[in-house]
């Protein structure tokens, strides 16, 4: 899978830390290394492992919500971390890609399933064009309101016009096709059952690949991983583009950029299209996987969660987003005992996050590299100025 | 290195265990219970499901069904000491994208004979397919809306009427014994109040003067009550639920629409103290409600009594469905039915008085027995005002 | 490099060609004036500077030929064409750069970065090419990191490559966002103070830098208040006061020049003392 | 279909009564009056600190319960009437100001005054106030728990149950109709509200112009440096912006639950969202385009649901915040406290 990911970061002249301790190690290593933590994450339902597992509900079941979550968060944190636009509204993508499967899958149409999703991208990445053009032109805490209000005009929409079905919402869904050799799955894979620390393998209990069935989460959960990589992967490539440096730029000092020959607003409504497409996406899937939606689902409430899962992560890190999606997603369903004290925590996270921890929990690459940096040069400083005086 | 050993333990346990485990293929676990209890036909360990809100925005409804169905685990265990069963609670808040892993978790639970719920018709449309395509019966004792029964689920049964026999019967209560000509009609948008409405609209014809919509959640109507005053209405009746309906009810008599002029009718959704709170005493006076449900005096025994010991208040809506649904469940366990498959058998051929009605399905699921009843706010209490004959 | 400087000390005045005209450029906010009527033009290949006491108008000027400002009345033509409404980084791409006053860098970007963001802008590398890596991406990608080294190495920032901006010193800073604008492939560069805040030791290296981006055919337009600076470096200054251009001519005409003088008088030798103090 | 009115997608096409269109119009007005009122904090806090306080929605909301609190504590009768009545609501308005400008003043202290010392970007503060709205809303909801956890249910049950479900707010005012021209009425409660909502904006419109306090919250609106320079303490005139605007939305929602009866713990988010509409429709950071805003976003979402069924009233709200936000991000008046800068 991701065997660029760091190979591009040149060798630093001090090897303490593990990031750069690993940046060294020879590629074949990290390739490997790569694909053992892709497998463990493809094997985690099956695996069940105690003390992760969620005793409540099921947890192929919740480890495909965390999945959709973590795939949101990839793109808001194009939307929010790279390019530094707000976007409150974020579930009006997710909402639209959802019912694009929806309408065209079962209410209005029986189009097959992975032409679904190639519309549901299309129609979601577009309406972020139509929202961006006008509106990534206001101003940033301004943009932050009218997405917010975009948002809630889906959801309404969606409740209120006939042809939507309104609150019934959509049912029917189809599910992805299976993938079978002679009507029977490829292999099968059972799970663990644990009792205590001692594990079992319980051969009648399989998630089969790759049948897309009602009972078992897993093969949904599959899927998302496998679209989750994807992304990141293009994540990865894109970040280190001209792409991502425009963004990081506009970000940075819109005018300067602008006056170095970036053309921001263009860049900014990129930003905002490819968010909109992963948004759309990871819609598509959710309405694929749960088979019926209504708008109920789509509030701001939501949202604000997609918002929390990038802030807490750490805004403009990938793999911030993806922890902060786990966090947002997991732990509620982990300790579903406290279900209802989350919002509190939730909110209380971000209280506090902004003002201690701004940069999330894993602080995104330029964070790192300036306090790395900023050590060096402050062990440098008395020669260098000196030298210079 | 200790991190390696330490990965390895269980998975060499695991290999031990596999030749132990894979001679039981087909997997269940269901051994024969190994006798803690006296001789009973009840394996150890049975569980019946509550499935719906406990927390969240919803948690109200879920918890009066909830106290019903524990109510019933509770006098069960005690009366039958030989088979205790167990009640699982599946809390979904409510929300359809919840429902998913709880629905599945509670198929995988092979423990889990039965469930009542889901209790909203949302979550119902995603967790019902899942109990019917694992056999799973589950009896709601709350979800209303007509649609859920023609889904073809096996497993989906429900102890009250569906919005198809209130909607007439409101629209000819409201015609006929109240004697309206000129009804507005009103919904929250919702998949409930919405689909009653429109079965209000339907029936009562002529007598529609005009239609409006607002939103769950909304607080200000008084666009609506202009309009209301526009059209000279003679009634209101308003689908959805009591938060709502006890506002627009407020502000209807704020603006001088008197319940003499213009009557208030909602439905088993608004039927609720919480309408009262809404609405103030003053002008809830007067406001009718329509249920396909019994009046709790017009019950047998001493459920009322019970709960009210039990919960320290009175049941509330939808306690005493909650409460039909378990004992069908837990009285087909106590008659032997201890798998799903049997389970499913006992419930389609129950036919057993309950609480609110006599218990018996049609082959659909829709309870065979219905009576609605309308009931008055009187003194800022809600009772029982008459049967509603079927039209 | 002060060797390099002694070489250059008289410089070739520029080609004669003017590579952009202020014709009637008048700036207005409000009820102010800051700009009023100015015309002047800048050759191909010449060093011109642009000075005048403060608040006569020099920064706004400097912003309405790089397009920050839209003039209120008159243009401003660049290579022949007027630059009318085009956006920015229109502007930025036909072939004017500049840096700040106050330095404008990308903080938490390395300073290879901030220089590859101003190669990026003659690529054409979009989303397609980068997510597969097309030839495209890569020639430019190339190109640009050859680019970057060579104006890293030229500003003598190429140790400080993979330095985040923001951990420069001030110096650096200033010929980082030299090399950013370089980066750009300007045909006219433009210096906003660029030696404000430096000793004698920096300026003099600055002047040097200045000659050596003109050797190598570039144009320069500098705004500075350091009157040695400029008349040390400047093939021909224009000045201005109070909105309107007072003066133009090669810097022994300036120096002599009455009006400027006048303009000065008493306030330069404030600025002066100021400026040693700070120093 | 007679083509009179402008189509509607869910209605027949209808004449309007003219005693309809009044009606909607005074109500309309009622309830705009009360989001300009609202709007008054975040038009002050934007014109001081240039910042979006996403948490004034949940000022409000502790307000309202203050006052319905408040009630309680006194035992009121429903339209009791008499001089009681009077010192009861304004023992209520003393109680929902009160809360609403300690919760204002909290937020200012928790959810902002690090991140300005400390000089955070803008979409970071709106983050920590998303967090404190969040918070406070949540902790209204789980007021029966708290209560709980203290032991204090016993005492508080009447104060703290149920706490996620409507809570009712008595008015001892009896409410009389005032004026009936065929089928156009006033009544007294309405009247009482749109007059006291006007009376506390030219109020605070007069502080703010006249007095010392508030030609500093003006200084620095227009130049927070050059404020400082001249010996403003910033620092307290944001602590008064705050104040002051908490104590605007502690009114308004007293008035508000006059209007309509009963309260909730997340009744901010929605009508939050409208008071912000209003603050920017009229111009953010003008006192005097908050009112208007206001009552502009009262009559248009009265008017839209009366075109377009109420089903589509928060539609048309949300389409004019974006709609003016797009075309005229200077709101109708202008923005700025001091006075109005296009």
């Amino acid at each position: 899978m991701s065997t660029s990911t760091t190979s591009t970061t040149s060798p630093k002249p001090e090897r303490r830390t593990l990031g750069e301790r690993w940046a060294d190690l020879p590629k074949p290593v990290k390739i490997v290394v790569w694909l053992a933590v892709a497998l463990f994450f493809y094997a985690l339902p099956l695996l069940n492992p105690p003390l992760l597992s969620t005793p409540e509900s099921d947890f192929g079941s919740v480890m495909f919500t965390v999945a959709s979550y973590a795939l949101v968060a990839l793109g808001l944190n194009i939307v929010l971390g790279y390019a530094g636009l707000l976007d409150l509204g974020y579930v009006g993508f997710y909402a639209i890609g959802a019912y694009t499967v929806g309408v065209f899958g079962s209410l209005h149409g029986s189009l097959p399933f992975w032409l679904l999703i190639v519309l549901a991208v299309c129609i979601s990445t577009a309406s972020g064009l139509l929202l961006g053009a006008p509106t990534l032109r206001v101003r940033g805490d301004y943009l932050a309101i009218v997405t917010l209000g975009f948002g809630e005009i889906i959801r309404l929409v969606a409740l209120n016009s006939e042809w939507l079905n309104q609150s019934r919402g959509i049912q029917d869904i189809p599910r992805p096709p299976d993938i079978t050799i002679g009507g029977e799955p490829v292999f099968e894979v059972p799970r663990l059952l644990w009792d205590g620390l001692t594990a079992t393998v319980d051969l009648g209990n399989t998630s089969a690949f790759l049948e897309f069935g009602l009972l078992d989460g897993v093969p949904y959960y599959w899927l998302a991983l496998s679209v989750i990589i994807l992304v990141l992967l293009g994540d990865v490539l894109l970040q280190d583009s001209r792409v991502g440096r425009a963004w990081e730029a506009t970000r940075e000092d819109e005018e300067a950029a602008e006056l170095n020959g970036v053309p921001t607003f263009r860049y900014k409504l990129l930003a905002f299209a490819m968010g909109a497409f992963i948004g759309g996406l990871s819609g598509a899937l959710f309405a694929a996987r749960q088979g019926a939606i209504n708008p109920e689902t789509f509030t701001v409430q939501l949202s604000m969660l997609f918002l929390a899962a990038v802030v807490v992560g750490g805004q403009g890190n990938r793999w911030g987003a993806l922890v902060g999606a786990a966090v947002v997603a997991y732990l509620p369903e982990r300790f579903r005992e406290f279900a209802d004290f989350r919002v509190v925590v939730f909110g209380l996270l971000l209280l506090l996050l902004a003002n201690f921890r701004p940069q999330g929990l894993l602080p995104p690459r330029r964070a790192r590299r300036a306090q790395r940096a900023g050590k060096r040069l402050a062990e440098l400083e008395g020669t260098e100025e000196g030298a210079r005086a | 290195m200790r991190s390696i050993v330490k990965l390895a333990t269980p998975v060499a346990a695991a290999a031990l265990l596999l030749t132990a485990c894979g001679g039981t293929t087909g997997g269940s676990t269901e051994e024969p219970s190994a006798g803690a209890s006296s001789g009973s036909s009840c394996p150890e360990g049975l569980s019946i499901g509550f499935f719906g809100a406990l927390t969240g925005p919803d948690a109200n409804l879920g918890v009066n069904i909830r106290n019903g169905v524990d109510l019933a685990v509770t006098q069960h265990n005690a009366q039958d000491g030989a088979c205790q069963v167990a009640l699982e609670e599946y809390d979904s808040q409510g929300l359809p994208d919840q429902a998913t892993g709880l629905a599945t978790q509670a198929v995988r639970d092979e423990n889990v004979l039965g469930v009542v719920g889901p209790a909203f018709s949302g979550e119902s449309r995603v967790a019902d397919p899942i109990f019917a395509e694992a056999g799973l019966v589950g009896i709601t004792p709350s979800a209303t809306n007509p649609s859920l029964a023609e889904q073809g689920w096996e497993t989906f049964f429900r102890v009250l009427g569906n919005d198809a026999t209130q909607g007439p019967a409101a629209a000819s209560y409201i015609t006929g014994t109240l004697g309206k000509q000129k009804v507005y009609v009103v919904d929250d948008a919702s998949e409930y109040g919405k689909g009653l409405a429109d079965l209000v609209r339907a029936d009562l014809g002529a007598a529609k003067v005009k239609d409006n919509t607002v939103q769950k959640g909304q607080t200000d109507f008084s666009a609506v009550v202009a309009d209301i005053r526009a059209t000279g209405a003679d009634a209101v009746f308003f689908g959805g639920y009591y938060a709502e309906a006890g506002l627009l009810a407020k502000q209807m008599r704020d603006a001088g629409l008197t319940s003499e002029q213009v009557a208030f009718v909602s439905d088993d959704g608004a039927k609720d103290n919480g309408f009262v709170t809404a609405a103030g005493q003053a002008a809830a006076e007067g406001t009718v409600f329509t249920c396909p449900c019994l009046p709790p005096d017009q019950a047998e025994g001493t459920f009322v009594q019970d709960y009210t010991d039990a919960y320290g208040t009175a049941p509330a809506t939808y306690s005493a469905e909650g409460f039909d649904a378990a004992n069908i469940l837990l009285d087909g366990i106590a008659d032997g039915s201890t798998t799903r498959e049997d389970l499913l058998e006992f419930v389609k051929g129950y036919d057993e008085a309950g609480v609110t009605k006599q218990l018996t399905f049609d082959d659909k699921g829709e309870p065979s027995e219905i009576s609605v009843w309308a009931y008055k706010v009187e003194g800022g209490q809600i009772v029982a005002d008459q049967e509603i004959p079927a039209s | 490099m002060p060797d390099l400087a002694k070489d250059t000390a008289a410089p070739a005045p520029g080609t004669g060609e003017a590579l952009l005209r202020l014709e009637g450029v008048t700036l207005r906010f409000g009820g102010v004036v800051a700009v009023n009527d100015v015309s002047f033009e800048i050759r191909r290949g010449e060093i011109l500077g642009l000075i005048g006491p403060n608040g006569a108008g020099k920064t706004s000027c400097f912003n309405a030929l790089t397009g920050v400002y839209q003039p209120t009345s008159g243009q401003v033509v660049f290579d022949g064409r007027p630059l009318g409404r085009r956006k920015r980084y229109q502007i930025n791409r036909l072939g004017i750069a500049r840096t700040f006053q106050n330095i404008r860098l990308f903080q938490n970007m390395t300073a290879r970065e901030n220089v590859l963001v101003g190669a990026d802008s003659h690529h054409r590398a979009g989303v397609l090419n980068s997510l597969l890596r097309l030839p495209l991406h890569r020639r430019e990608t190339a190109e640009g990191n050859r680019r970057a080294d060579e104006l890293l190495e030229l500003m003598d920032l190429g140790h400080r490559g993979d330095d985040l901006a923001r951990n420069l010193s001030y110096g650096e800073q200033r010929r980082l966002e030299i090399a950013r604008a370089l980066a750009t492939r300007p045909k006219l560069l433009c210096l906003d103070e660029p030696a404000a805040g430096f000793n004698p030791v920096e300026k003099q290296r600055l002047m040097d830098l200045i000659r050596r981006v003109r050797d190598m055919g570039n144009t320069v337009l500098l705004i500075e208040h350091d009157m040695r600076l400029v008349m040390g470096v400047t093939d021909r200054i224009v000045v201005l006061e109070f909105g309107k251009k007072i003066a133009e001519g090669t810097p022994e005409q300036i120096r002599n020049d009455p009006a400027v003088i006048a303009a000065y008088l008493g306030v330069d030798d404030d600025q002066l003392t100021d400026e040693e103090e700070n120093l | 279909m007679p083509g009179t009115s402008p189509p509607s997608p869910l209605e027949p096409n209808r004449v309007v009564p003219l005693s309809t269109f009044l009606n909607l119009t005074f109500t309309g007005l009622v309830v705009g009056a009360i989001y300009g009122l609202f709007a008054l904090g975040y038009t002050l806090v934007y014109g001081v600190l240039r910042l979006i306080n996403f948490a004034h929605s949940e000022v409000f909301m502790w307000g309202s319960f203050a006052a319905v609190w408040m009630m309680t504590l006194l035992n009121a009768r429903a339209g009791s009437g008499g001089p009681a009545a009077v010192l009861y609501l304004l023992l209520a308005l003393l109680a929902a100001m009160a809360v609403s400008g300690a919760v204002a003043l909290l937020v200012e202290r928790v959810a902002y005054r690090r991140l300005r010392e400390k000089k955070s970007p803008p979409l970071v503060a709106l983050i920590s106030a998303i967090g404190a709205s969040f918070m406070l809303s949540e902790i209204m909801g789980l007021r029966d728990r708290i209560a709980g956890w203290l032991n204090l249910d016993g005492v508080l049950g009447d104060y703290v149950r149920p706490a996620r479900e409507n809570t009712q707010f008595v008015n001892p005012l009896p409410n009389a109709t005032l004026l009936d021209v065929g089928g156009f009425q006033v009544r007294s409660t309405q009247l009482i509200v749109l007059v006291a909502a006007l009376a506390m904006m030219i109020a605070l419109e007069q502080f703010v112009r006249r007095s010392r306090l508030g030609r500093g919250v003006r200084a620095v609106s227009q130049d927070a440096e050059a404020a400082a320079l001249m010996g403003v303490d910033q620092k307290r005139v944001v602590q008064l912006t705050f104040l002051l605007g908490g104590l605007m939305a502690g009114a308004a929602a007293l008035l508000y639950l006059m209007h309509i009866g009963v309260t909730r713990y997340n009744v901010g988010f929605i009508l939050g969202i409208k008071a912000f509409t209003a603050a920017v429709l009229g111009g953010i950071g003008n006192i005097r385009g908050a009112l208007l805003g206001g009552l502009v976003l009262g009559l248009a979402e009265n008017y839209g649901s009366q075109l377009f069924g109420s089903a589509w009233k928060d539609v048309v709200s949300f389409l004019l915040l974006v709609v003016v936000l797009l075309f005229r991000p200077t709101g109708l008046l202008g923005e700025s406290l001091g006075k109005a800068r296009a």
